[in-house]
């Protein structure tokens, strides 16, 4: 037996010893542990299988084992993601320490800030957020205002950051800011850890056209933060952004895999058709179909990049193409089950309607970030004819 | 048919506008709704108060000697703050069946407080999710001297606050219209949060008494009429939902001539011109199709295909333009400090009323003789 | 009776006796008369009508008498194009003489050319054709290369000019040239007449995808033309020709007015609705209906320009969508047919086909010039984005 | 099911991109079409000698042991040179229904003939406008031991080469196929010139005699094997269409590359590169629906499913391509001289045949139970 098989069989092992089998079911909205300081579970599976992660160094399992990481290789790594995918686990937290900074301190922080960050990190005590955004920035990061001046041994901050997911339940922040104003647009930027006790932090909820929102406004008014907070040398900001949005899309993708489940679009298409007015009926039935035929064409265009790619062929184009094509299908689907369900997706809250059309309702107005959050569609666009089609930019 | 305003229209359209301006400002509705109400009160008692309640009713019986497409143009301005009013409810749907199908009696028993304002009534029809005029299975049997009305409502606009509903229900197979006090024994009103936070309610009828003349009209008669004032509601529909149209296109193309990115203004992106100018085309087509709808409002048109024309057409572009909107803007489109998504918002609810553009295209179709080729 | 009534009487009464009923129909395909030269009649009727209102000095109604126009004013011109489309009369010949050029000529040309040339598109005598695009130019005029230079008392014209309606049978053609390739894209161009049988002039009729048409390539290899034969100063052609395009418009109506009817869109739909396949039957009447919503909506528009100009108010922005919608809807009208007519659509020429089918397949692939021609549709949306909108120019 | 060709798979697409290219080229079909030819005859034997028109028939009566795709990947190589090939008729619809349902006899009759190419079939399907399998009314009836047939059939591909008929009838209301030779006494042929200058006939069936062993099924089985033929078809003309698309889209990104207009490059134009960058997206889905496609011809996959999927999205592309190819081309996009408009040409015919993107829809939503539903 190899070694890689050997310990598929010990991780497969465990995981059904210890993983409790209710967290082997996709979560409820919001019932992913946010792991940190103020850490909350709804249930004791929920917390067992937390903690049992943890101990085992799991949280991180390719870290090293002397900041609480679980060791592994990168073999071992991907054969412990297969089995957790296998067994459907969710994921025990959600954590931007390990995924997001983590991994640019192991790269590129200083001695101490390892030994002081990871360990909180890799066993979930930590929370932490992203200050990347800023209101009046959009797409265009690199614009960003964010003022840190220097003062001694500290960094007085100034300014603000937007689409902060979850600072209100952070303890510290990643943040890019502007250590050089006359610097260029790039070069001005550095990297600051940043304590959200600290005075002078302000956190404020955004609520979005759905409702609430795990999206905060964060105010830095004269906040004080040690110089030895800057992680790499000053004006390296940028291009530690860029290793560590490297890491985003892996981020994302485990937030994906535990994603709350949307509405079903063809059964509730199905369960909903016969209760349109005859004369419209046909044409709507059309319409799902086109979006079927959308989805379906988009699922097998996965499947194709994926067997393209492992046969050595270049799929950058189609992979480029990937989140415009999601985005703008999902907002379609939406569009169309809100024409099917009509009067009864109406409802904002409240008994007297259907539960999955409320659930309808709220996701058709998520389904309008999905389209601007991560790159917009435009930008998207912009990508896809200028890098992949080759065309020149600006003509006007 | 004439497509620009005339005087008294334009004199009318401007008053509304300082009304809600003054007295209904987006602020204060979206205060309205922070409250969890869905109307302001005495806001509608001052449009009482200015006649507006009583358009193109019978004079003497409190009514005001102006065009129906004056309720068109008060929505409209109404439509640009996010302001409800009565008017589609009360005037155009209930009294307007009155008016069009009451005996004498019954109009001087309903109408005068319904021209006033004094009365709130409202028209219970939809069953199912989607508009369905011919689909009722609301059923009225008579017993004895009463009628007797079994069946549920789906969504009944202004139904929580309506004091009087008129019921479309199925009557020995034909179509029958009833009016009736809203709380009439064995009626269950349930309260309905919308989207657009305007105020709606769901209905269950056990057994509940109508008396004998209660009864409006029946068969081919009630029909003609329930499609008369449905094809007037979709006219006004449409006025508000071209109004809120052109104020998110205003809005997002002074954002695109005022925005930065990447150190230049996002209206000079050329994709993003051909997408307004396109967006702006639409526009003015449909701005077309609500003022030929204003014609035949007032009589001068065909009030079926104009009202299938203008009301599939705005919601079709209004729908476009929203959702334009909300992209354009980004990130800040998708929060609720915007306007914009209180706007959208309200544009779903006013397509889905009185049948969405794909069903009034399938009306549009009929009545162009396409289905006939069928 | 005032001056206006009694023309009206006299006009129409003339009319009533002069235009042979036959002409008082939409003309078939290519049934009018190109003047000129060469001129050719298909019928009798054709030729009375024609010889008719050129004795009558009507071809140029408001031109002076002594160039053989009919010396009305302003008013009487009007009042005799209205009598002309209450009686439905066909255009008695199709003239870019009399149209285009011979305005600028009074305008703007010297004693000697206005003696020389304004007789002859007067009596239909001479026909003429407009050399303005390049191959390679496209919607950019101004960018035109084909070279005038002088030679003593001449010009020496090389390169070439396409899209010219008619070259094949015109005698002169009014050209724009480069004289001076140093001064400016503007400044140097001029306007030349051109006797087409001079020699080094070759036509060359252009196939379209639709088959023949009436456009031409125009090649010029070191033809001279007489130095008096240019209108205006040097580097005065730019101006002359925006002045001429003005009167396009006006042209156009007229060769609009005498168009081949097209196919009607909804008659035929009507028609072939009942013999498609029953599942796509409704979806392809929904298609229909909302053609059939567009174009209604479109001339509602028309309409309400119209009467609002009338009351005074600026309609420059809706009038600039005209072009833009008309031939994008005619398009759609053509797509959507060609969907219905299906096999029978399919037909290139021959008896098998029927007539009204085989007109629908020419017409589709006419469809697509025209939201080429005269300003691509992607130009219209530029303009209405520019200057109707008023969002600035070029930022990628 | 695989989405990326195989080894022998690519070397068959090679194989016919050499023989297309040098044999067929773009050049020559034109000229085909200058002096009214519908195709290359000697061309045609030697797609024969390769072997191609016995593809995926039995070995011992001729056939190619060969899976069905190549086909598909034939007719993609010839699409973007715009060949005409004899194997959408002669071998997926006609031989491949006797290969289905045909007797021992009836295939050595005719199988050896046909995948060799000695003989050439055509499908006589189609009655009306829109490609329509289940309405046919051309009549079957039983006289002594021999079929007539009585009827016309508006639209056969490669109905004036063919010397062999496939015919659907209609016998007792049940569908019949027969096979007779195209000049059986009865039969009145007439050419069509269409606009992608491919062979194509109208028929009219007076009387048309067929002998007892002329009937290769009926009812059920006929119309299974009908279903199974037509899907093959459709996956091969989507595969064409696809060609087509890539063909066009590439001509139309250099153009946009190369052409200046007023000092810039057309392609940095943002409004076009927008609309190239959806296009090829759009283009890349129908990539992956004709790779799935191609799967499912050779036995792995849902054939009804993903015929529709393939037909109707590369249909929907194709046409879609092809509209903004020329109107990006601009002046010299309606010109004959430009090859644009013979692809746009084939793109229709392609299109409407065996259903166009419409249809394939209306068949998608009733394989996933939509239809159902309603």
């Amino acid at each position: 037996m190899t070694k890689s098989s050997t310990f598929r069989l010990s991780a497969r092992e465990w995981l059904e010893a210890n993983c409790p089998p209710a967290m082997r079911t996709p979560p409820p909205e919001g019932g992913i542990v946010w792991a940190g300081s103020r850490v909350h579970f709804d249930s004791t599976e929920q917390q067992q299988w937390f903690e049992r992660m943890r101990d085992k160094g799991w949280f991180a399992p390719d870290w090293p084992v002397e900041y609480g990481g679980g060791g592994l290789d990168a073999s071992d790594t991907r054969i412990l993601e297969e089995e957790l995918s296998r067994l459907r686990c969710r994921a025990p937290m959600i954590n931007l320490g390990v995924w997001m900074i983590g991994p640019v301190l192991l790269a590129s922080g200083s001695a101490e800030q390892k030994a002081r960050h990871l360990p909180g990190m890799a066993r979930g005590e930590v929370a932490w957020c992203q200050g990347f955004s800023e209101p009046g920035a959009g797409s265009d990061l690199a614009s960003l205002s964010c003022r840190a001046e220097r003062d001694g041994d500290s960094y007085v901050v100034n300014g603000s950051k937007i689409w902060t997911s979850y600072a209100d339940r952070s303890d510290w922040m990643y943040a890019l800011v502007r250590t050089d104003p006359a610097a260029g647009k790039h070069a001005g930027i550095s990297m600051l850890l940043i304590d959200m006790t600290t005075p002078g932090v302000t956190v404020k909820p955004i609520d979005l056209i759905s409702g609430k929102s795990h999206f905060c406004q964060v105010f830095f008014d004269n906040v004080r933060v040690p110089a030895e907070n800057r992680v790499g040398a000053e004006g390296e900001g940028w291009q530690l952004a860029r290793d560590l949005l490297g890491h985003e899309r892996r981020a994302m993708s485990k937030f994906g895999d535990n994603n709350v489940p949307g509405v079903d679009f063809l059964a509730l298409a199905r369960q909903l058709l016969p209760l349109a007015d005859t004369a419209s009926r046909p044409l709507l039935a059309e319409r799902v179909a086109r979006a079927a035929m959308d989805e379906h064409a988009y699922k097998l265009t996965l499947q194709r990049a994926h067997e393209a790619g492992r046969a050595g062929q270049d799929v950058s184009g189609l992979v480029a193409s990937f989140k415009y094509l999601h985005s703008e299908q999902n907002r379609e689907r939406h569009e169309l089950l809100m024409a099917l369900a009509g009067n009864e997706a109406l409802g904002w809250e409240g008994d007297p309607f259907d539960e999955t059309l409320l659930k309808l309702t709220r996701q058709w107005l998520n389904s309008y970030t999905y389209t601007i959050a991560g790159g917009t569609s435009e930008i998207q666009l912009n990508i896809l004819a200028r890098r992949v089609l080759g065309l020149a930019a600006s003509g006007g | 048919m004439t497509l620009i305003l005339g005087e008294e229209q334009r004199m009318l359209q401007d008053s509304a506008a300082d009304f809600f301006a003054s007295r209904l400002p987006l602020a204060a509705n979206r205060a309205l709704r922070d409250l969890g109400l869905t109307h302001d009160t005495q806001a509608w008692h001052e449009m009482d108060e200015l006649g507006w309640s009583g358009i193109a009713l019978p004079e003497e019986l409190g009514g005001l000697a102006f065009p129906l497409s004056g309720i068109a143009l008060i929505q409209a301005q109404a439509g640009r703050t996010l302001a409800a009013t009565p008017l589609l409810s009360s005037n155009i749907l209930c009294a307007g069946t009155l008016a069009l199908c009451a005996s004498d009696a019954q109009q001087r028993d309903w109408l005068p407080g319904l021209a006033s304002g004094k009365l709130r009534a409202a028209l219970a029809l939809d069953e199912g999710p989607r508009h369905d005029p011919v689909r009722i299975t609301l059923a009225a049997h008579r017993v004895g001297d009463n009628w007797l009305l079994d069946g549920a409502k789906a969504m009944v606009m202004d139904g929580t606050l309506a004091d009087t509903l008129l019921v479309a229900a199925t009557l020995d197979g034909e179509t029958a219209l009833f009016i009736l006090p809203a709380d009439s024994a064995g009626i269950t009103r349930t309260p309905l949060a919308l989207i657009d936070s305007r105020d709606a309610a769901r209905f269950a009828f056990e057994q509940v008494a109508v008396a004998a003349d209660g009864l409006l009209a029946r068969g081919n008669a009630a029909e003609q009429v329930l499609a008369t004032v449905l094809n007037r509601a979709r006219i006004c529909l449409a006025a508000e939902m071209q109004a809120i149209s052109r104020v998110l296109f205003d809005t997002t193309l002074d954002y695109l001539k005022q925005r930065q990115q990447y150190g230049v203004l996002l209206g000079s992106f050329q994709a993003l011109q051909h997408r307004m100018a396109r967006l702006f085309t639409e526009l003015e087509l449909a701005e077309s199709c609500v003022a030929a709808a204003l014609s035949a409002l007032d009589g001068d048109g065909d009030l079926a295909l104009l009202a299938a024309l203008a009301k599939g057409k705005t919601g079709e572009v209004a729908l476009k333009i929203a959702n334009e909107a909300v992209q354009l803007h980004g990130g800040i489109g998708v929060t609720d400090e915007l306007d914009i998504g209180l706007y959208l918002k309200r544009i779903r609810v006013a397509e889905a009323q009185c049948g969405d553009h794909i069903f009034q295209r399938t009306r549009y179709a009929h009545l162009i003789q396409l289905a006939e080729a069928l």
